[in-house]
């Protein structure tokens, strides 16, 4: 396993509210933990990963995903195994649309 | 060692078989004056949906007609029987079924004991075994869910890392040693097996039993985690 | 929008079939309790260790649910996962609930730990049986993709009332384990038809093993538990003793039995063809004469 | 081609016809009328055959000649060699052995999926030279200019005893492989499953037929078509809604050909919800140019679809298909008439719309299948993935591609819609996105005169990936439509060297346009979307009558 870690800014994201979680650690497949943080400007993102030597594109996977959408004050952390890029931010954004629209 | 030795060692002072099934036996053994009902099998067999039908009917015969009478399944089984006669059959509802004619018998005061005295095996262990309210196996017997080769195989992880990992952790390797650490085990029997028997059933018949092997596991640092987690969520708010 | 059972994650289950709001978790996944040993073996772990309990409402009913989720591990039991079950059930000892509700979706043992894994199925049927012992219901549901198989498919059984779909799987050695080890002469585990004529909900319904069969659809699930919720719970020798007779006239008619076909056909079911591709409605009253129970 | 140098004023003008004479005379004694019994095969192919021949041995997408092309394997080299072999699919392992064996010294041929690794080895160790790869339509075309087969193989359901043959749903290439044969003093073999003293219906009349040969086995068909919904991906929806959304509902696409692939099963399966929720139903959809891909019956009992021609038929849809006369082309026995060089005709000419997958893309738009180690060939796609430059019907939709694509031109003209539908990584993370294509090692590892590309740049409107839709035909300069597919390309090293600059100002012009630019909601691409999401789904809503393969059945 690899653990990638980064801290990039984003805009403030105004719902507070419990943990979401979406997605399943199965092959191909990640699960996204988004929690708040009290870095209001800043989302912070741990991933553990089971496919090693991807860091660039994590990071500008988590770049973009914290420039397009209002991620600041998020902590996410992500379990994944061999997730492409297209499933991880399909998961983000699944993530977020549950954290701003309230569901569970 | 064989059925006829185990049960000469158990039952010094004497015991009687009583129905035979395939691969299978039971009969009465005396023990501290006491009778003792013994329901085994033997010979590594493979348990299938006649011989898990078997046992349950002797268990609920045990129920109908000696009240309260200790229960003792004696173990050499290398798992269910892998068959597709006996999966289309329901394998699984057969074994269940062993499982709740045991409960009931548990649930009528009959003191439910196990001991391995050959190999126990994922399947044919779990229903019979298992559902014992103090499990014992003998110091030479084998308990085990797979090989670590079938198991390397299978996870994909290197045979090296497993068994390095293995003289550390009781986790996942086979051995009654193992099971014993994790606290399934009450204990590993091996020298005077009658006076092992008969502490046992004193002890049992002292206090209702209650599944103690999560807190025994943690005691002595075989699980340690199982414990606490289930009982943040028995008592959590 | 029909919602698919056999597809949905532990999490959408859960959501499908309790009262919107009701839903209380423990030990939810922020608290991060994870396999210890799993990072051991250099493999991922999952927050929840792939199993989801908690309490909710169901018609208003109160219950404890748990859900295994089939794509973690393909839903195996681990020491954290068997004792989140096993604190579950002890839980309902306490606090009496409707029923125990387990959305069961699992090949069996971790073999990442294998020991921790058996011995906790054991603990999860001791704990079941205990419990009914005291009068708590408990209701089994298969539906989802892995089944139920393995220690979990005792499990099942050793429940009050179990529902299953017909694409749902309950059997102990999976298909592929006995083709290892006996060859594919034994059981050809690629043959998807040939597996679930042996495992799948149908056959299951009409032995007797199952007591409702469900439509895959979480909403028709959630019917059926809510059905299941109602019906009476009894855990005794009179009712042990019609189990054994169904189990014992089982073997003693169908011990020859090489598919279930020849089984339907000897529980007297005349085109077995035709009842195999009815939907579940048309099957359930089809079977209603045929169908073997305790 | 034979290069005759006889003097015409002696020529009598009747070789072919004294050749095929010839051979028949050879053959005389193995046949009682037509009929040549399954034994005798062998050694019939070895009277009709000499060396140098070019011989077609049935082999289409699906339908296999497979007992004519074992028994060939089995005729004594001595006597059958240097063959020729001019045939759409070199599926079997029979067509390699030949090969192997010395009996086929070149080929011509469209595709070859299963063999492709082995076929690439034989290259590599000159064991067979390849004359060239084609599309199916320009290698029927070529049968009747200069690859006319000396003798085909063919293979049909059932013969009478007159020998016409009757060939069910799958008539395929057929019809194309008798005509150019039977007509040019060919030699045309036929191996049949049944002999029927009347056949249901008539598609070769026996006068083009020499040699009916009942088969010991039912020729093989390969249910090619058959796309498990189980196995369709959320991110394979949201690039179905991406296309129903983006290019569908944008240009009006009523006449279509569809690829084979997962990407465009989800794009049917989404019809009768997504497509359905748009109001779109009537209004995109309705013809098509496509196998009778069982993923496209929900669209059709949902009343979508109104009219579908096929190139072959796919196991398990005969009953499905008979029971829907107003939507496929059947004949007086009520089952389907496929015939794939009509079908690339009309997939060509009369769709305004081709959409499918591939391996490759490079920064032109040119995209491959051609992999290292492997020569698959390319089938139909790129008669059906290239603009039709003989074109002169209008549609709407035609005329708005065409529109987009000659802003900066006097003469108005429409342009076929040629759609890429692909993720921007593969397994293994391997990327679709590349800067040089596989398919130039080809140019010196088989010895070829171009690099197999499946369809080019130019050809190229729309490239769809999770990250959205680039639209080449708005782009200006080289430069840009670099920038648009780099800027779809995500997280791929193409991808991540985009401009980022340019990207913005390209999606502001909507030449790229993501997911969030045309209202389609990530969240909303779940499997629930499918209107099946099981092969059991696929049955239920053909009212039972879809029959699938065992191998897709749980039940």
């Amino acid at each position: 396993m690899e653990q990638l870690q980064f801290q990039v800014p984003s805009r403030a994201q105004s719902q507070r509210r419990d943990a979401v979680l979406v997605g399943v650690v199965g092959s191909g497949n990640c699960e996204v933990l988004l929690e708040a943080t009290t870095a209001d400007a800043m989302c912070v993102a741990t991933i553990h990963t089971a496919a090693h030597g991807f860091a660039d594109i994590w990071r500008r996977v988590i770049e973009d995903f914290a420039i397009r959408r209002n991620a600041g004050g998020l902590r996410v952390e992500i379990n994944d195994v061999g997730a492409t890029p297209a499933v991880v931010t399909l998961r983000l954004y699944q993530a977020i649309e549950a954290w701003e629209s309230g569901d569970a | 060692m064989t059925r006829r030795d185990t049960l000469e060692r158990l039952f010094p002072s004497g015991w009687q078989d009583d129905a035979e099934f395939d691969n299978g036996f039971a009969g009465t053994g005396m023990c501290s004056g006491e009778s003792i009902r013994y329901i085994g099998v033997e010979n590594a067999t493979e348990v299938g949906v006649d011989q898990a039908l078997a046992m349950a009917r002797l268990v609920l015969d045990t129920v109908k007609q000696h009240a309260q009478r200790a229960i003792l399944f004696l173990l050499d089984t290398q798992g269910q029987r892998l068959r597709k006669r006996d999966e289309l059959l329901g394998l699984n509802g057969y074994m269940a079924h062993l499982a709740k004619c045991v409960e009931l018998a548990r649930a009528r005061n009959h003191p439910i004991l196990s001991l391995v005295y050959g190999e126990a095996v994922s399947g044919g262990y779990l229903a019979t075994g298992m559902m014992a309210d103090a499990c014992y196996a003998l110091s030479d017997a084998q308990i085990q869910v797979m090989n670590l080769p079938s198991m390397a195989r299978i996870t994909r992880i290197p045979l090296e890392h497993l068994e390095q990992l293995s003289e550390h952790s009781p986790v996942f390797s086979p051995g009654v040693a193992n099971y014993a650490q994790m606290g399934h085990l009450q204990e590993i029997w091996d020298g005077e097996l009658a006076a092992r028997l008969a502490h046992a059933l004193s002890r049992m018949r002292e206090a209702v039993p209650a599944d103690q092997r999560m807190a025994l596991g943690q005691q002595r640092g075989g699980r340690c985690v199982a414990y606490e987690v289930a009982q943040r969520v028995e008592h959590g708010a | 929008m029909r919602k698919g059972y056999y597809e949905a994650s532990a999490r959408d289950r859960i959501r499908g079939v309790i009262d919107p709001g009701s839903w209380r978790e423990f030990i939810p996944p922020s608290e991060r309790i994870t396999s210890p040993h799993l990072p051991l073996l250099d493999q991922p772990v999952a927050f929840d260790d792939g199993i989801v309990v908690g309490a909710g409402r169901l018609g208003g009913k109160d219950v404890l649910i748990a859900a295994q989720e089939g794509r973690f591990l393909g839903g195996a039991v681990g020491e954290v996962h068997g004792a989140k079950l096993v604190g579950l059930i002890e839980r309902a000892v306490k606090t009496r609930p409707s029923a125990v509700v387990l959305l069961l979706d699992s090949g069996g043992v971790r073999l990442h730990e294998a020991n921790a894994g058996l011995i906790a199925v054991s603990e999860i049927m001791r704990a079941i049986l205990r419990a009914r012992v005291q009068g708590v219901k408990f209701v089994g549901v298969i539906g989802g993709s892995c089944g139920c198989f393995g220690g979990m498919g005792l499990v099942a059984r050793c429940c009050d009332v179990l529902l299953m779909s017909e694409e749902g799987r309950l059997g102990m050695s999976g298909p592929e384990v006995i083709e290892t080890v006996r060859g594919v002469e034994e059981f050809d585990s690629r043959d998807r038809a040939l597996v679930w004529r042996v495992t799948g909900g149908k056959h299951r319904y009409l032995i007797g093993e199952v007591d409702m069969l469900v439509d895959d659809d979480v909403a028709q699930f959630r019917a059926a538990i809510a059905r299941a919720l109602e019906a009476p719970a009894e855990f005794s020798l009179e009712g042990l003793e019609r189990e054994h007779d169904m189990l014992a006239r089982r073997w003693s008619r169908f011990a020859d039995a090489n598919d279930a076909r020849d089984i339907w056909a000897g529980l007297g079911i005349p085109d077995v063809t035709r009842m195999a591709l009815m939907s579940t409605e048309e099957f359930t009253r089809a079977s209603e004469n045929v169908r073997e129970r305790p | 081609m034979d290069a005759p140098t006889v003097n015409t004023s002696t020529r009598d003008w009747h070789d072919g016809v004294r050749s095929k004479a010839a051979r028949l005379e050879r053959a005389a004694a193995l046949a009682v009328g037509k009929r040549v019994e399954a034994p005798q095969t062998t050694a019939l192919l070895e009277c009709i055959l000499e060396p140098g021949d070019r011989v077609c041995i049935e082999g289409n997408n699906q339908k296999q000649a497979d007992f004519l092309a074992a028994s060939l394997v089995h005729t004594d080299p001595a006597r059958v060699h240097d063959l020729h072999l001019v045939q759409s699919v070199l599926a079997l392992p029979e067509h390699m052995e030949l090969i192997e064996r010395g009996q086929v010294s070149r080929i011509d041929f469209s595709f070859s999926g299963p063999q492709a690794g082995r076929l690439a080895r034989l290259v590599e160790r000159g064991k067979i030279r390849i004359g060239a790869i084609h599309t199916y339509l320009e290698l029927f075309a070529r049968y009747f200019i200069d690859l006319t087969p000396n003798v085909s193989l063919i293979a049909a359901q059932a013969a009478d005893t007159a020998g016409n043959l009757y060939t069910g749903p799958n008539t395929e290439d057929t019809p194309a492989i008798v005509e150019a044969t039977a007509f040019k003093n060919g030699i045309v073999i036929a191996q049949v499953n049944e002999v029927l003293d009347t056949l249901p219906r008539v598609d070769i009349p026996a006068d083009w037929v020499d040699f009916v040969v009942p088969a010991p086995r039912p020729h093989y068909i390969e249910p090619l078509f058959t796309r498990d919904p189980a196995q369709i991906t959320e991110i394979q929806i949201l690039m179905a809604m991406i296309a129903i959304k983006g290019v569908y509902a944008e240009y009006g696409v009523t006449r279509l050909n569809h690829g084979i692939g997962f990407d465009t099963a989800a794009i049917e399966l989404l019809l009768p919800t997504y497509g359905e929720s748009l109001g779109l139903r009537g209004k995109i959809c309705t013809h098509w140019a496509v196998n009778p891909h069982p993923t496209l019956m929900p669209a059709i009992e949902a009343g979508f679809v109104q009219s579908i021609h096929c190139f072959g038929s796919e196991v398990g849809m005969e009953r499905y298909i008979a029971a829907r006369p107003d939507v496929f082309f059947t004949g007086r026995d009520g089952s389907l008439r496929s015939n794939r060089a009509f079908c690339q005709a009309a997939g060509h000419y009369a769709c305004d719309l081709f959409i499918g997958s591939t391996l490759q893309i490079d920064l032109e738009g040119n995209s491959s299948t051609a992999t290292r180690g492997r020569i698959a060939g390319f089938g139909g796609a790129p008669n059906m993935g290239s603009d039709a430059r003989g074109r002169r019907h209008a549609s709407e939709t035609w005329l708005r591609a065409g529109r987009e694509a000659r802003r900066h031109k006097a003469m108005p003209r429409g342009q076929k819609l040629v759609v890429q539908i692909v993720e921007t990584f593969r397994e293994h993370m391997t990327p679709t996105f590349v800067e040089r294509l596989d398919a130039w090692d080809f140019v010196q590892s088989a010895n070829m005169d171009v690099p197999p590309v499946m369809i080019y740049g130019e050809d190229l409107t729309h490239i769809i990936t999770e990250e959205g839709i680039a639209n080449l035909l708005l782009c200006d300069t080289p430069e840009e439509r670099k920038q648009a597919i780099r800027g779809i390309a995500g997280y791929t090293p193409v991808g991540l060297a985009r401009d980022v600059r340019m990207v913005e100002n390209l999606r502001d012009r909507g030449v790229i346009r993501r997911p969030e630019d045309i209202g389609v909601a990530r969240r909303e691409a779940t499997r629930d979307l499918l209107a099946a999401r099981s092969v059991k789904d696929l049955v239920l809503a053909s009212g039972g009558l879809y029959e699938p393969p065992t191998r897709f059945r749980n039940w």
